[in-house]
């Protein structure tokens, strides 16, 4: 299963049709459909920014949707003020990157739950500040937009046509994201997560790259809540709610800290799990969740993007052997005894 | 190669944690292209003195200097600049990735290009990275790793992190090594091999080197000169001989029963 | 001078409701290492079986007390058949199925006793007491006692009793400290039970005034998640004189800064905690963590 | 019988055999030594003793079967490990890490005793009693980690590389310590040591690992006798 | 290029003379949709503003299904979904409920998810109906948003209201204003300052909260501080606001209180918030309060309970006057059912758009629905009551 997956035929092959399933899917979908598939790329890309600050360089942020809720208003009011969509976009991840930037260098300086505690606040204190300046945010109520209409003569209907502006940005993001997070930078990130003082050793300060990863996340999440915009539609104080950031860490998660794929995978899990759980009784969405949650990673607790490589497991390791024992060579004891927080978690094979 | 073995100077290093004075007015110097051995019993601040070297710990007063540039109040991620890398009494690896990728890590700073080419993944970046593995493989290869290159590290035995930790830090292609105990867990054999490699790498790379070591037989066999410490200050300076001979020396560190392993010195001296 | 007395003191009352909470996650963090965000579910789960009790007419110290033996049970259930799986792994992880947890007891809770907050019994009673024009309600004061009390048992707890050696080896490097023969599945489950029994105390207490609801305790919760931070997450004072600071010092705040005002006080404990944190990355009460090179 | 008996036992991380079918027996009163190159599986035969890797085969303590039983079980049964790296509670006090070692038993004055005890054995732990035992140099903690065990009291006590990261006086010290242990208390030894010279001077009979399997195993004067032997663990 | 049908789109103009019916209608059943918190801190209200409804709606079809104006008699369903409040939820949910072919949107609770979804229903032509939902935003401007409007009160008429009676007093009188600080709030306050302007009536003190407050206390001692005579206590949260009764009398002020309708109902609030000490207590109220004894013999009330012990039960478990604001909702559809002569959503609106002088089930005496208006809601109507013993009564003068 791996070593089929690791010719690289068959992964051009596996490319090529998901690139097409990419392209043909919302020629046959209807609007909800589609509507979710944007949606699926508009959280994508809030996901790529979390992981690269927590899932690759380790610094968990609970701020995430802040910086989501600041690009959705931006855009919002750009297009209000008619602004160029360029012009729209770039602002989008200029102003949060900046934000992030200078919150970063002040809270770059914490590490592990103090700086969870100080990201919590950005949703918390951005609700209160939405409200204040109505004229920009359009206060409590939100603001609607209405924009992105598809061009005369291109056959697409407004939600076909918004769906490839949104996927082809995020398709764009997650190439740059990725070729971030391999090599020279991504190594960088990987250490400051497991050992700042092998980082500093390195030549690499901390300091400097728990910044840049927070900033690139602030940009993600700028670039995401442009996109948020040209789906929805609309923004309100909700966007940036502090549950949307729990939630999104949550779906990092279970999608693979620390993996491209993976987060593909958590935003799927992200836009669809409400939706599934509606179907299943609209009532009770909080118990149908939690549980979901619960039942991925007690199955994959290295995330849905873990699935491969445990089915190869169970398949290897047909030959039972009591709970106990398979539970402990889930965990092998690493011969160092030191504190847990220091065990890197089980990251994406990079290939080679 | 243009970089040449650096020299390090040391003067009157005093360090303190609290109450503690774990470094009182140390001085050293040694000379490029040498091998220094630094020993003394546990706690004696060893490590405590690589650290302020390196950057990690500020030295609450004394100079270091590094080809006569002071480095004393240079923070630890900076010292690469100046040629330096070190290796760390527990070995810090990142376990799940691959010896590979632990020991490129060491070539951050020699890698061109800052975040945006990366993301672009410029010509520039990829070329500097090829060049990299080439070289990491090749480093491994010599020392002996090189069929256990994509094995993850975690899964390699303690005594060969060690190892590992020496390439990675070789990958800076520094000009000043430090190397805290790095026959720590390495059977006889093992440490006989580390013998004859460490004065290799010495002479290939063109460095000066600072070793930390508690197996004296290693430490005569490649050092030109040791000091001793001992509670955080200098009980003798001189050959790695005339320190193992110096009453105050046996009786702080070596103990009674030391003769019989200075016999044991290995064939490599 | 007595209206910012008073409102001093209504900072105090404010802060021990995150108090509460604080003291429950600076346990489990305590004698687990984790943080645990159903921390404040939990408690509102077993603050609903003294609130089911009580509707069927049993007297509220006895439904408190079948609460607690729930709690016990219920949280050191949930260490054994939830956490346990995820114990030692990557520690985000286990946070998450924290979150997990606090979104399915959430709902579990509403699946019986719905959405809609509902009155609850208090301890003390509903009036208050005038000193030089300061009002100060029976039932504030009655909670601080009870805090301080819990903060001191916890001090005790974890300083001089082997319970609590044992557990903060377990919560240090459950490895190593089951090589020293600790029972070290027991103790997670005790450490657990505890911080169960320790948040439905908060639950109960604060439920007369925050009417009890499944979501009862989910703002007080980032409140008391920030007390235990800037406290120093090993610290029970700490947790405590850190709530009362957060409470006080948002009062004052948001009555005396007009810039500020009510919908932006919040920020203003979160911008100390910040600086404190900055100079003291280990809180304020907090013990420094060495990691040695 | 003999107080610990492996039989057969092998063991493997995952899914890669490490240990193939490991047979040794160890009396009161007496040290048994393992000797191998890095990897050879020595670390690991003293974990599966103590029950922190997954193996097969027979493990029987005191005639009790403890294979599949939890390392804390195993430990309170009066075994002792001392594990390879750092084996400290970082975040506890030195103090607190001796208490902790001395958690299951009974006699509460003697704890007192012995803390004071290896508090006289290392020095420097006294000097950093109330100090985390994080802030220690790795000698010290390694010293930590020695003492801990000693703390147990243990009928078993594995050592892994006890002298690793020791001053040679100090390493010296505790293998006298460790002898006198063994008159004092009977107690039995598993001793895995880089530092042969050491290891011989405790152990009575020694086995030799390769790549999971033993290649010799013998009383420790026959040992000794083997050129094989003196030229890869002993150096001359 | 699509090929499945995209929402209202086939709705046409009506000018057909054979309508085409809309999605959502057959012959025998009509569906609606709603989507409303229905987890989550405003699932309270969320799952009553569907439990009501759904109980007028399940028992009228129990008891033969609707009259409609073509003559038919139809099944109503009713569709639920929870978007937890979160407005992207909401316009994933009503995208659904559309694909799925509801004939129209009725009832939802929220201002910002029913915001979010207002261009959208009014671009593909859906009716989005008697929100629950007391922002003027949905009901100011029908002509803008012809399938747009609100059910309940606007809280600025609700304010509006107070401050006449205040006003109307002819003498000083000083008001704290405790409000959200949203557009609730600032409806709230907007309502209030109009209705006193050029009176003696002034506003000495003012302070906001936020929703996820955990308590008022500290904003009571504030406010406590002006010693005004009025509280206008514009807090919709119930435990907040039995906070507001129970600090400001332990901290020895007695002023009179104001409350907004959703926070009034003598057993969630008065009871426990110990309102007879205070000298007066105001709100407004439209509907007669189910668990009440006044209305225990009450035929609508029996209705209303019957009904929701049979079907809303399943949906809601604690009462909040949602429960019968959506109730009466529910008469109000099937009023409108029946003016209905074409199966078609243009003629829904039509007929709703016409409805006068209806006396819904639950609405107290003198509330009548008018829904002719482009800018008001469907009730605009409000009566001013006093508590008085366990309930409320006609409220005297000031
Ligand atoms: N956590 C692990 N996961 C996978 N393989 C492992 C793990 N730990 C050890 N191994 C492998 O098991 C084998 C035996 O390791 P072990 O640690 O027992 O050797 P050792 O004899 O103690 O070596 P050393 O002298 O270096 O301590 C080695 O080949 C090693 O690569
Ligand atoms: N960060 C620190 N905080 C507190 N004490 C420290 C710190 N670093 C070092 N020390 C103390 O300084 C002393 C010297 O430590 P150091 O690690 O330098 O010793 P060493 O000579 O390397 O010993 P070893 O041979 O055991 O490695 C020790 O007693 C140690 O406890
Ligand atoms: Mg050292
Ligand atoms: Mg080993």
């Amino acid at each position: 299963m791996k070593n089929l997956l690791a010719r690289p035929i068959v992964r051009l092959l596996l490319a090529v049709v998901i690139a097409v399933v990419i392209i043909v899917a919302p020629i046959s979908s209807s609007s909800f459909i589609n509507y979710q598939l944007s949606l699926i790329a508009v959280f994508a890309v809030a996901l790529l920014g979390l992981n690269i600050v927590m899932g690759y360089t380790g610094q968990v942020s609970l701020g995430q949707s802040a910086f989501l809720g600041l690009g959705a208003y931006i855009a919002a009011y750009g297009v209000r003020q008619e602004w160029p969509v360029v012009v729209i976009f770039l602002l989008c991840c200029i102003i949060p990157a900046a934000v992030g930037l200078l919150v970063a260098l002040a809270a770059a300086r914490l590490r592990g739950l103090a700086l969870a505690m100080v990201t919590i606040a950005l949703p918390i204190i951005g609700v209160p500040l939405a409200k204040r300046f109505p004229d920009f945010t359009g206060g409590s109520v939100g603001s609607t937009v209405s924009w992105l209409e598809a061009p005369e003569g291109s056959g697409l209907a407004d939600d076909q046509f918004r769906y490839y502006l949104v996927v082809a940005i995020a398709v764009v993001l997650f190439i740059l994201g990725r070729n971030l997070v391999r090599g020279r930078i991504g190594r960088a990130f990987a250490i400051v997560k497991s050992n700042e003082a092998v980082a500093l050793s390195m030549g690499i300060s901390p300091y400097r790259y728990k910044v840049l990863a927070f900033t690139i996340a602030s940009l993600f999440g700028g670039a995401s809540g442009f996109l948020y915009i040209a789906v929805v539609q609309y923004t309100s104080p909700e966007t940036l709610s502090f549950a949307t950031s729990i939630n999104l860490v949550a779906a990092m998660v279970i999608g693979g800290s620390a993996s491209i794929l993976g987060t593909v995978l958590g935003a799927i899990y992200f836009v669809m799990l409400p939706v599934v759980a509606g179907q299943i009784d609209s009532s009770r969405t909080a118990l149908i969740s939690g549980a979901a949650l619960l039942l991925v990673l007690f199955l994959l607790p290295g995330g849905l993007v873990s699935l491969p490589r445990r089915i190869a497991q169970l398949v290897r390791g047909g030959r039972g052997g009591s709970p106990r024992s398979r539970a402990a060579a889930d965990r092998p004891p690493t011969g160092d005894t030191a504190p847990r927080t220091t065990a890197a978690p089980e990251a994406e094979k990079q290939p080679r | 190669m243009s970089a040449v073995a650096a020299e390090l100077v040391l003067r009157d290093i005093n360090l303190r944690f609290g109450g503690i004075k774990v470094l009182q007015d140390v001085s050293m110097a040694v000379e490029s292209g040498r091998i220094f051995g630094l020993v003394g019993p546990n706690g004696a601040g060893k490590t405590s003195l690589f650290n302020c070297i390196s950057g990690h710990y500020r030295a609450s007063s004394g100079s270091i200097t590094i080809d006569g540039v002071e480095t004393s109040g240079k923070s630890a991620s900076q010292m690469t600049k100046f040629g330096l890398a070190r290796t760390f009494q527990h070995p810090a690896l990142q376990l799940h990735e691959t010896v590979l990728e632990n020991v490129l890590l060491g070539a951050h700073s020699t890698l061109a290009g800052g975040p945006v080419s990366w993301a672009l993944r410029m010509p520039w970046t990829t070329r500097s990275e090829k060049a990299a593995r080439t070289e990491a493989a090749e480093l491994l290869e010599r020392l002996g790793l090189g069929d256990v290159a994509d094995t993850p590290a975690g899964e390699l035995s303690p005594g060969l992190h060690k190892t590992i930790e020496l390439v990675r830090a070789l990958l800076s292609k520094p000009r000043l090594l430090l190397l805290d105990e790095p026959a720590a867990g390495l059977s006889h054999t093992e440490v006989e091999a580390f013998i004859a490699s460490i004065r290799g790498v010495r002479d290939d790379f063109d460095l000066t080197i600072v070793i930390v070591e508690h197996h004296m037989g290693l430490i005569s066999a490649v050092t030109d000169r040791v000091m001793v410490l001992d509670h955080g200050a200098t009980l003798m300076e001189g050959t790695a001989r005339e320190a193992q001979s110096d009453p105050r020396v046996i009786e702080a560190y070596l103990g009674q029963a030391s003769t019989a392993e200075v016999s044991g010195e290995p064939a490599g001296a | 001078m007595a209206y910012t007395i008073q409102l001093i003191v209504e900072g105090f009352a404010t802060g021990s409701i995150y108090g509460a909470l604080a003291l429950a996650i600076v346990l489990v963090n305590r004698s687990t290492g984790l943080i645990n965000f159903a921390q404040g579910s939990m408690g509102v789960l077993a603050t609903f079986v003294a609130f089911g009790l009580v509707q069927l007419g049993a007297p509220l110290l006895l439904a408190m007390l079948v609460a607690f033996v729930f709690a016990f049970v219920f949280g050191a259930g949930v260490e054994r058949f939830v956490v346990r799986r995820f114990e030692g792994g990557d520690p985000d992880t286990a946070v998450v199925v924290t979150i997990g947890l606090f979104v399915l007891i959430a709902g579990i809770a509403a699946l019986i006793w719905g959405y809609e907050p509902r009155q609850f019994p208090s301890l003390f009673p509903p009036q208050s007491i005038e000193i030089l024009g300061v009002f100060i309600s029976l039932r504030s004061v009655g909670t601080i006692v009870v805090l301080v009390a819990v903060m001191a048992l916890l001090q005790v707890l974890f300083r001089f009793t082997k319970l609590g050696l044992a557990m903060r080896a377990v919560a240090d490097n459950p490895q190593s400290a089951s090589l020293s023969g600790l029972p070290v599945s027991r103790l997670l489950m005790v450490g657990w039970g505890l911080a169960a029994v320790l948040g439905a105390l908060a639950g109960i207490l604060v439920a007369p005034q925050l009417f009890i609801s499944p979501t009862m305790l989910d703002f007080a919760l980032v409140y008391a998640l920030a007390a235990a931070i800037l406290g120093g997450l090993d610290s029970p004072l700490g947790a405590v004189v850190a709530a009362w600071f957060i409470g006080i010092v948002e009062n004052l705040a948001g009555a005396y800064i007009d810039f500020i005002g009510d919908d932006l006080k919040i920020a203003v404990p979160f911008i100390f905690m910040l600086v404190i944190l900055i100079a003291r990355p280990q809180g304020l009460f907090g013990r420094k963590v060495t990691v040695r090179i | 019988m003999s107080l610990l008996e492996l039989e057969d036992v092998s063991a493997s991380y995952g899914y890669a055999p490490v240990l193939h079918g490991i047979s040794f027996g160890l009396e009161a009163n007496r040290a048994e030594g393992i000797l191998g190159a890095n990897g050879a599986g020595k670390t690991t035969t003293l974990r599966a003793i103590s029950g922190m890797v997954p193996a097969t085969g027979r493990i029987r303590f005191d005639g009790v079967d403890i294979l599949g039983k939890s390392p804390d079980r195993i430990a309170r049964m009066g075994i002792a490990h001392v594990p390879e790296g750092r084996g400290t509670l970082g975040g506890l006090s030195v103090r607190d890490n001796l208490r902790i070692g001395a958690y299951q038993r009974k006699d509460r004055k003697q704890i007192d005793e012995h803390i004071e005890f290896c508090l006289d054995l290392f020095p420097n732990l006294r000097e950093r009693i109330s100090s985390n035992a994080s802030a220690l140099s790795g000698g010290e903690q390694q010293m930590l980690a020695v003492a801990r065990a000693f703390m147990a009291q243990p009928r078993v006590i594995l050592l892994d590389e006890a002298s690793l990261g020791l001053a040679p006086s100090t390493a010296q010290r505790v293998y006298d310590a460790i002898r006198r242990l063994q008159t004092e208390t009977g107690v039995a030894m598993v001793v895995v040591e880089q530092n042969a010279s050491l290891a011989f001077s405790v152990v009575d009979h020694a086995l030799v690992l390769e790549t999971g399997r033993v290649s010799i195993e013998g009383p420790k004067e026959s040992l000794m006798g083997m050129d094989e032997v003196r030229r890869a663990y002993l150096g001359g | 290029t699509r090929t499945a049908t995209d929402g209202g789109a086939g709705a046409g103009t009506g000018a057909d003379e054979t309508a085409a019916p809309s999605p959502g209608i057959t012959d025998t059943t009509l569906s609606l949709g709603i989507s409303s918190p229905l987890s989550g801190p405003t699932a309270g209200p969320g799952s009553c503003s569907v439990a009501g409804l759904d109980s007028y709606l399940e028992a009228q079809n129990a008891a033969g299904g609707f009259e409609f104006g073509d003559g038919k008699t139809r099944e109503v369903t009713l569709t639920y979904l929870d978007d937890t409040y979160d407005p992207a939820k909401t316009v994933s949910n009503f995208k659904q409920l559309v694909g799925d072919g509801i004939f129209a949107y009725v009832g939802a609770l929220g201002t910002p998810t029913n915001a979010a979804i207002m261009p959208i229903a009014n671009s593909e032509e859906v009716p989005q109906v008697l929100l629950v939902t007391g922002a003027t935003a949905f009901s100011e401007d029908q002509k803008a948003n012809p399938w747009t409007f609100g059910l309940l009160p606007t809280y600025y008429d609700e304010a509006n209201t107070f401050g006449k009676l205040l006003a109307d007093a002819g003498k000083p009188i000083t008001v704290a204003v405790l409000s959200q600080n949203d557009d609730f709030g600032k409806d709230y306050v907007a309502g209030l300052t109009d209705a006193i302007e050029g009176s003696d009536v002034t506003i000495v003190d003012s302070a906001t909260y936020e929703p996820t407050d955990t308590t008022l206390d500290s904003q009571v001692t504030q406010l406590a501080a002006s010693k005004a005579d009025v509280l206008m206590s514009a807090v919709s949260v119930t435990p907040l606001q039995v906070g507001v009764l129970t600090k400001a009398q332990s901290i020895g002020w007695l002023p009179r209180i104001f409350l907004p309708s959703n926070t009034s109902t003598p057993g969630t609030i008065l009871e426990p918030g110990g309102a007879t000490a205070y000298p007066a207590v105001y709100s407004t109220s439209l509907t007669k309060v189910p668990a009440s004894p006044t209305f225990a013999e009450d035929e609508d009330v029996k209705a209303y309970n019957a009904a929701f012990a049979e079907y809303g039960s399943k949906i809601a478990a604690v009462y909040t006057p949602h429960c019968a604001w959506s109730y009466a909702e529910g008469a109000i559809l099937g009023e409108a059912f029946k003016g209905m002569e074409e199966p078609t959503r243009d003629s829904f609106m039509t007929a709703l758009k016409s409805i006068k002088d209806f006396q819904a089930p639950l609405l107290l005496d003198g509330i009548t629905v008018d829904t002719t208006r482009d800018d008001q809601p469907a009730i605009s109507g409000l009566t001013l009551v006093q508590a008085s013993g366990p309930g409320y009564a006609p409220a005297k003068a000031y």
